[in-house]
């Protein structure tokens, strides 16, 4: 689901079909029938943003045939743990939960808590990866064993879920009911002990204002299904990027430090008070030691100048205090309050939602530096941007100062990618660049020693952390060595100066020293295990000795849940890690995610903390109280359950509660940024269509590797709107004419397809038409045509920032688009049409009740 | 299951596609097969000429010859992707390649005819020098021996059409032969009239009435027998070209036959027609086969109809395609 | 065509046969269409190692085919059906304009693989009138559609037992290599052109501006050096597989009961039979539907075969040309003047 | 067989012409061996290389598809997969076998292009040059966008004067040093693809 693998991971798929011919079943749930959907054993199609009403009734038909594994599911899961008695449900508050406040559009989170513990962060953003921290999750939390008790978390999911029935799925996603049914039977059919099934999304699911929730909905069918932690379970997020999970990792992200630590906030006085934001004093599992983690970081970024006695270089961080993420920085850049702009191995003026205000953006800079392998729109916006055809761009107005820096390209420089399965892997040095091509590592390294000369002497104390910046890495000519900073980033014991095995080495005393702990143990024995290259076919099925998988070259995360409560695997078939009684440790395929020697009836004194607090039968190591979480007490700003929502844009009322769209998503009231408003607020009338988007396996992103290439360019040269015949006929469109595609915000002229591969969709008596695009187009290349992202707006899941990209309302007209001038006031005529103003589509509250007080609920 | 969907023209394609490339010749090609078949022609009434004392018939066709198969080198080379490549031609000698024989059928043909013509051309007060005789009597040899392979001559580009998956030309390989032949005939015989005395030019006379007829009979005899490749001969171009080189075939024969003995312009007029029709006949069928490829359902449905012929007979496969399911 | 005119000898050493002391086995592709997912990594393989230009940067509105055919520029060829049932060709909203603009172009829309076609997508089309019966949005047509299916398949030069462009190749630029393979050898074609009209299959075309016949090698360079060729090296899902054709032959037969046994009883196997038209393939098929559906031929019979028919009567013929010649000054010498 | 230097060269003559080996040897028709060519015959792949192949992963997506690079004088005339991969077992899809074209393709700029404020077109500048201005550019964009404290009082120490995008297709050691030079700026504007 959220997924078209077989186009966007071809080679990824080739497991997928290997599995097929070894008696998998493949089932594709696509609002699209894709080259994915060619090779399933069965094809859903669903209409676009319903993932959480699909997944929520697969749940729902789970739960009410007791076909969860319920041994897993009562010892591994939170499905015991009792809930707040305060906690109101969106069955209570017409899609609401408790403590929603209609000021800000978000929840105080108090009464989501567990029954004796207390949580303190409602932004996931403020927490890092570990997982939320709750307050006493060590000690004891109220529970019901027999998961009958009314506020326990298997019966509060039991209630959430209780409409999300067949006809419900049917209604809201356009599944018919067999078809549905039969995507029940199969998932639960092949989970439990003999089998698992295993889970796919990409982007299909996070770029929607339920993003968060829709994985977490995947989470919770595959925690009832015990599918997570066992060999062929599993959720699997597939990646765009060749580093993209690097670049989490080690993050190029405004809220977070390396190895998900969250980036301090403004008010976080010191490294104590940061610390108490991050992880409670008494919770359970390995982000106990968060502690030991920042403070190795500060002591790689400070080197000797951090030390106890300065909070090791805390207070030389800067501070967030809200969302600084790309599209508010982009819209700063139109207000004016950004100057300078570093983009490398990106192109935002096509590849990020709302084209024209990223450009609008770019043209109301100082400077702009932009590093890539050939020139891109981004860079040459000041004269082919769509906008200088309307005239909204000048060349000779745009004040702009822009710095093209040809970039070195994968084979010409060394350095590790991580891949979707969070394994590095160390890429040689295969060619030499020429000319000016440089290797990013040559430019921050350049750009450091050029800034540090300038503060060199400064006694302003804002150049204090420039000065004392530790950046004695080894070089090569006038580079850094990458496999020096890979070694500091798995971290060095200071007292020998070797490098340390792993996180579990790591100190808070300033006695380590490391980039990022996660990756630590990548370096292990000085050796750079990322590089290892020793072929599949010299060894196991989980390959070990091939690259090196965070955390601790583990393959599988949580694997202690593929044995069952007394350490024994659930089944032969399904074997991972199991415990030893004879070696009295865990062992297995696969490195055990867990503490090695704590036996599976382990039960930990009172006063025990972090990893030593785990129980025997806690798997989920990282989490504050050791299980898998069907109800999220804390960390999920819009809801501890998935519920479902309609996308902001959307023709369609919502069935299931009067509460429309995600309550709490981010909107950005601009007049770059307008938005269709949907029902209740506006009428489906202008914008009809459900707009979606998504990759060809024949390019790439943006198309900025891939429109330039002659031998990927000819296999699909044009922008392209699929539409079915039903639609070709409704509009007047023809295959391969030309059609125009509007949104709110722009107008995007492709060729049309006809195709079967579309079809409408008929729910409740009315026919939702689905359109597709693909997004690899732009005005420069061999292949040129108009932007996607130009019809996109700005609107994003308050969890992570994360734009809704796949799912917008549209028309689709025959003929070409209007042109300069005429364009816009095409569009102008369009919204006042439609009656859209900045201020539209940004209500975030429909449920029209007070919250407080529970309306009488629709019959379903 | 797909056995007993009904046969027809009505085949599935690939969106239309062709499913063969349209052949790479050009009209060189078409022009070929007519100069290669008047070389072959006016070789053979040259040499009758000689042995028969017809000494301006024999010095036209000579050289009429001589020309055809210089324009024909020409056009040969002219097509090739590679023309410098030419003599690549020579490496091999393959049976299996109608180009490849003819190619050396050529080779054969062309030093008598290049020596007859040469031998032709020398000055008349210089036959009589001893070097003029010898070149005189070795030219007489070698185009007697030229005039021995032009039967092949005439008749080999048939095979190179014919031996192609071409449906146009493939289909109807048992009269092409005829039909080449017919019109290499009524063209030298054609030229010969033209360029000889009506006193001189009676075996190219009956030479070219011969070539005419045969050319008719065959012509007709492989349009009945067509199958739906009888569409693209019946359409369009071609079939405007192949009744334009009917109709004046039939009248140039019907003027050597009646007018061309008696008078010389009958005879000129009479050739023009048969060369005419013979180089539009030429025409027609190339182009006849080029326009057979451009559609999938001239390689498909004889194929398929086969295909489920042998399956309905036979339940272990049929003894061209493939096997029976 | 009637019947054929020899039995083929059979498959075995063919490389022997052809001259060679000791060969290598006969090597060949197996194209299982029922597990390519249409992604094109083997024409883009191809064209990266073989130095293959681009053919066009040419919408063509095949559903995901922009390249349309093999060719001089393509040497594999991935096409795509959508089809509404089994057994019929694609939508006819796409081949209704495709169609029209194939058929305007030079070559009937053959040249394609090689250079693009001339008129520009959609160009070429006027609105087609698109029948619009039927209330607008009138159902939802999912349920007419449940035999809906997408097929896609990887084409590439057939390598033929009997080759009918190796065989009417005058410069012996094609042969037939130790692996058992057909190459066009670069240094020896001077591009007569016959191969391109040879081919029962329309694979082999002539390159424009370079003049030489130009189609897949089976990448003899590779082979030579004992490495895989490029597309089936990089086939992601094994639709390409590579190896010994005896072996291919077995796992083909195997795939073939396996899919057989699932129920998928469309499934035929294309270029299996040594006693086919063309002696078998060194590069097998296996097919969801018949082979007309993807653009290829169901039963060609490689040209040469008709060689002994053809040159029997192009004996008769010459013969009878002869006869007349003689005939001609024979009644001129002997008969009575006019 | 002959010692004589103009037989000797005649009957290379002879042999090098595929009639006389058809004549004179088992491919009598001239398909085969007999057809072969001198360059057919010497004829090896191209990545026989001087040097083995780096072992590379591919820049496209996030499957870390392995590659080989095959390189003759610090060019790389050859990309494809590596079998040994867990991973890809060798296979690439049509980006990840397109990448010699991307690296090697003429669409790669090979020079700073410069862009002065209203210009209507691009200008060349020394690469050490536009990093020195760069470098200036930071310092004063860091300067304008400072801000010590927020409404509260609270401590920011930090500027929003300037920004960075990119990371997802950039190696974790330079995105490593990315975040810590931003950072030890102030910079808190920084974000990637992940976001997006």
């Amino acid at each position: 689901m959220g997924s078209n693998m077989a186009e966007a991971h071809p080679v990824g798929f080739q497991w997928v079909m290997e599995a097929k011919k070894n008696g998998a079943r493949v089932v594709h749930v696509d609002p699209r029938f894709t080259r994915t959907s060619a090779l399933a054993d069965q094809y859903v199609r669903i209409r676009a943003g319903t993932d959480i009403a699909f997944l929520g009734g697969v749940v729902h038909h789970v739960l009410s045939n007791d076909l969860d594994f319920r041994e897993y599911v009562a010892a591994y899961t939170n499905a015991a743990f009792l809930v707040n008695e305060g906690f109101a449900d969106t069955e209570d508050l017409d899609g609401l939960f408790s403590g929603y406040d209609p000021a800000t559009g978000s929840y105080d989170t108090t009464t989501w808590d567990y029954e004796g513990a207390s949580q303190r962060v409602t932004a996931p953003m403020e927490t890092g990866m570990g997982g939320p921290p709750i307050e006493g999750a060590a000690g004891g939390i109220a529970q019901d064993p027999t998961l009958q008790h009314p506020r326990c978390v298997f019966q509060v999911l039991k209630r959430h879920f209780s409409r999300y029935t067949p006809e419900m799925v049917e209604r809201v996603c356009g599944v018919p009911r067999e078809q549905f049914l039969q995507v029940c039977d199969d998932w639960t059919a092949n989970s439990g002990r003999e089998r698992t099934a295993a889970l796919i999304y990409s982007v299909g699911w996070t770029q929607h204002t339920v993003g968060a929730q829709n994985i977490r909905a995947g989470a919770i069918v595959q925690l009832l299904l015990g599918n997570i932690g066992r060999p062929g379970g599993g959720i699997y997020a597939l990646r765009g990027h060749a580093n993209i999970q690097g670049s989490t990792d080690i993050p190029t992200l405004f809220d977070l430090l390396p190895g998900y630590l969250p980036m301090p906030r403004a008010g976080q006085a010191d490294l104590t008070a940061y610390l108490d934001r991050v992880r409670a004093r008494n919770q359970k599992g390995y982000w106990e030691e968060a502690d030991a983690y920042l403070v190795s970081l500060l002591k790689e970024y400070f080197g000797d100048a951090a030390t106890a006695d300065n909070d090791f270089g805390f207070g030389w961080l800067p501070r967030i205090n809200g969302d600084h993420g790309t599209y508010r920085t982009t819209m700063d850049m139109i207000d004016g309050r950004v100057f300078g702009y570093l983009v490398m191995g990106q192109n935002p003026a096509v590849g990020s939602a709302n084209g024209r205000l990223q450009r609008l953006a770019l043209a109301n800079l100082d400077w702009l530096v932009v590093r890539d392998l050939t020139m891109i729109e981004t860079a040459s916006f000041w004269k082919d941007a769509p906008e200088v055809e309307t005239g909204e761009i000048a060349p000779e107005r745009c004040r702009t100062e822009v710095f093209f820096l040809p970039a070195a390209a994968h084979t010409e420089k060394a350095g590790s990618f991580t891949q979707t399965q969070r394994m590095v892997q160390w890429r040689e040095k295969g060619a030499e660049p020429v000319g000016d091509q440089r290797s990013d590592l040559w430019f921050f390294h350049q750009l450091w020693r050029r800034v540090r000369e300038r503060v060199a002497d400064s006694t302003d104390p804002r150049d204090e952390p420039l000065q004392r910046l530790a950046w004695d890495y080894r070089t090569e000519g006038d580079e850094p060595d990458p496999q020096d900073v890979l070694r500091r980033i798995n971290g060095i014991d200071l007292t020998t100066g070797r490098t340390v095995d792993g996180f579990t080495d790591l100190r808070s005393d300033g006695t380590t020293a490391c980039g990022c702990w996660q990756y630590s143990g990548v370096y292990k024995d000085e050796v750079n295990q990322a590089a290892r290259r020793k072929p599949h076919d010299q060894q196991g099925p989980y390959d070990p000795e091939w690259g090196w998988t965070w955390p601790a070259n583990r393959r599988l995360l949580y694997n202690r849940a593929s044995a069952d409560l007394d350490g024994r695997p659930w089944s032969e078939r399904k074997e991972l890690v199991w415990w030893d009684p004879d070696q009295g440790r865990w062992t297995g395929h696969d490195v055990p995610d867990f503490p090695l020697t704590t036996p599976p009836g382990f039960d930990p004194p009172a006063d025990a903390r972090g990893p030593a607090a785990l129980r025997g039968d806690d798997p989920f190591t990282m989490q504050a109280d050791g299980k898998g979480w069907l109800f999220a007490p804390t960390g999920v700003v819009d809801g501890p359950l998935p519920t479902h929502y309609e996308p902001h844009e959307s023709p369609v009322r919502n069935p299931l509660y009067r509460q429309q769209s995600n309550p709490t998503r981010r909107v950005y009231p601009r007049p770059e940024n307008p938005y269709d408003p949907s029902p209740p607020e506006g009428d489906p009338d202008v914008f009809p269509f459900v707009l979606t988007a998504s990759r060809l396996t024949e390019h790439h992103t943006a198309g900025g590797m891939s429109r330039q290439l002659p031998h990927l360019a000819e296999l699909q040269p044009e922008l392209t709107v699929e539409v079915s015949p039903e639609l070709a006929r409704l509009r007047g469109l023809t295959h391969l004419g030309w059609a125009h595609v509007v949104t709110a915000r722009a107008a995007v002229e492709a060729r049309v397809y006809v195709t079967d591969r579309m079809a409408p969709l008929r729910l409740d008596g009315q026919v939702v038409h689905q359109v597709w695009m693909p997004f690899h187009w732009g005005p420069t290349g061999l292949v040129t045509g108009d932007s996607f992202n130009d019809l996109l707006g700005v609107v994003a899941d308050a969890n992570v920032l994360i734009q809704e990209s796949k799912v917008a309302t549209c028309d689709v007209r025959p003929g070409r688009r209007p042109r300069g001038a005429e364009l816009t006031a095409f569009l102008e005529r369009l919204r006042s049409r439609a009656g859209i103003t900045s201020a539209t589509g940004t209500t975030l509250l429909t449920a029209g009740r007070s919250p407080t007080n529970p309306p009488p609920r629709e019959a379903p | 299951m797909t056995g007993d969907r009904p046969p027809g023209p009505d085949a599935p394609s690939y969106y239309g596609r062709p499913v063969l490339k349209t052949p790479v010749w050009e009209w060189k090609i078409a022009a070929y097969l007519f100069t290669g078949g008047l070389a072959a022609g006016t070789a053979v009434v040259a040499a009758g000429a000689d042995l028969v004392r017809a000494p301006r018939l024999r010095r036209g066709c000579w050289l009429g010859s001589f020309a055809a198969l210089l324009a024909s080198v020409g056009l040969l080379v002219g097509d090739l992707g590679r023309p410098e490549r030419f003599h690549h031609m020579l490496r091999v000698a393959k049976p299996t390649s109608p180009m490849s024989v003819g190619t050396w059928i050529l080779t054969a043909f062309g030093p008598g005819v290049g020596a007859a013509a040469v031998s032709e051309l020398v000055p008349a007060r210089w036959r009589s020098s001893w070097p003029a005789r010898l070149l005189r009597g070795l030219a007489r040899a070698l185009g007697l021996a030229s005039a021995a392979t032009a039967p092949g001559v005439a008749t080999y580009t048939a095979a190179l059409l014919s031996q192609t998956a071409v449906p146009g030309w493939h289909e109807v390989r048992e009269e092409l032969p005829f039909l080449f032949a017919g019109s290499a005939a009524a063209s030298g015989g054609g030229f010969g009239m033209l360029t000889a005395p009506p006193a001189e030019a009676r075996p190219a006379r009956v030479f070219a009435a011969a070539g005419a007829g045969g050319e008719l009979l065959a012509s007709r005899l492989m349009e009945r027998r067509m199958g739906l490749i009888r569409e693209v001969y019946e359409h369009g171009t071609v079939a405007r070209r192949r009744r334009a080189s009917e109709v004046l075939t039939a009248a140039g024969l019907a003027g050597t036959v009646l007018l061309a003995g008696r008078s010389r312009a009958g005879a000129a007029a009479s050739g023009i027609a048969l060369l005419t029709g013979s180089a539009l006949q030429r025409f027609g069928v190339f182009e006849a086969g080029v326009e057979s490829t451009r559609d999938p359902r001239y390689t498909v449905v004889p194929q398929r109809e086969r295909l489920d012929a042998a399956r309905r007979g036979s339940a272990v496969g049929d003894d061209v395609g493939r096997p029976a399911r | 065509m009637t019947a054929t005119d020899r039995t083929p000898p059979p498959p075995v050493d063919l490389a022997r046969r052809n001259g060679y002391f000791d060969p290598p086995p006969r090597m060949g592709f197996f194209t299982d269409t029922s597990v390519c997912i249409g992604c094109k990594a083997c024409e883009v393989a191809c064209k990266e190692w073989n130095h293959v230009p681009e053919d066009g940067l040419d919408l063509l509105g095949m559903s995901m085919d922009n390249t349309g055919m093999l060719g001089a520029n393509s040497w594999r060829h991935v096409a795509f059906v959508e089809q509404r049932r089994p057994g019929t060709a694609g939508p006819e909203e796409q081949t209704l304009a495709v169609e029209a603009r194939l058929r305007a172009a030079p070559r009937g829309g053959s040249e394609l693989g090689t250079t693009p076609l001339p008129t520009a997508p959609g160009g070429a089309v006027a609105d087609l009138g698109m029948p619009t019966v039927g209330r607008p949005g009138d159902g939802t047509g999912a349920e007419t559609r449940t035999d809906f299916r997408w097929l896609m398949e990887s084409d590439v030069c057939k390598h033929c037992t009997e080759a009918g462009c190796l065989d009417v190749c005058p410069t012996g630029a094609l042969f037939r290599t130790e692996f058992g393979t057909v190459v066009v050898q670069q240094d020896i074609c001077n591009g007569c052109g016959y191969c391109v009209s040879g081919c029962p299959y329309g694979v082999i075309d002539r390159r424009p501006h370079d003049g030489r016949a130009q189609k897949c090698t089976l990448c003899y360079d590779r082979l030579k050096g004992g490495l895989t060729p490029a597309c089936a090296k990089a086939c992601p899902t094994e639709s390409i597989q590579f190896g010994p054709l005896d072996e291919l032959r077995e796992r083909a037969d195997r795939r073939l009961a396996e899919l057989h046994g699932q129920g998928v009883a469309e499934a035929e196997l294309y270029g299996r039979d040594p006693d086919d038209g063309v002696g078998g393939h060194g590069s097998l098929f296996l097919l969801l539907d018949v082979p007309e559906v993807y653009g290829l031929p169901p039963a060609p019979v490689v040209p040469t075969r008709s060689a002994p028919q053809i040159w029997r009567r192009v004996g008769a013929a010459a013969a009878a040309f002869a006869l007349a010649g003689i005939g001609a000054f024979a009644s001129a010498a002997f008969g009575d003047h006019p | 067989m002959s010692g004589n230097p103009i037989e000797r060269r005649l009957r290379g003559w002879l042999d090098a012409w595929p009639v006389y080996r058809q004549l004179t040897g088992p491919d009598r028709l001239g398909r085969g061996a007999a057809a072969q060519s001198p360059r057919s015959a010497a004829l090896r792949p191209h990545t026989d290389t001087p040097g083995p192949p780096a072992r590379s992963v591919c820049p496209y997506c996030a499957v870390g598809c392995a590659q080989l690079v095959y390189a003759d004088a610090g060019r790389a005339v050859q990309i494809e997969g590596d079998p040994d991969s867990p991973v890809s077992r060798g296979r690439l899809c049509p980006k990840g076998s397109a990448s010699l074209q991307l690296v090697t393709g003429p669409q790669r700029e090979q020079e700073v292009r410069y862009r002065a404020p209203y210009a209507t077109e691009w200008a060349d500048l020394p690469l050490d040059t536009a990093m020195d201005m760069i470098a200036d550019r930071v310092l004063d964009a860091r300067r304008r966008g400072w801000q010590d404290t927020d409404d509260q009082g609270n401590v920011l120490r930090r500027t929003t004067g300037l920004a960075g995008l990119g990371g997802a297709t950039t190696d974790n050691e330079e995105n490593y040093l990315f975040k810590k030079l931003w950072t030890a700026l102030g910079a808190v504007q920084i974000e990637n693809q992940a976001r997006i």
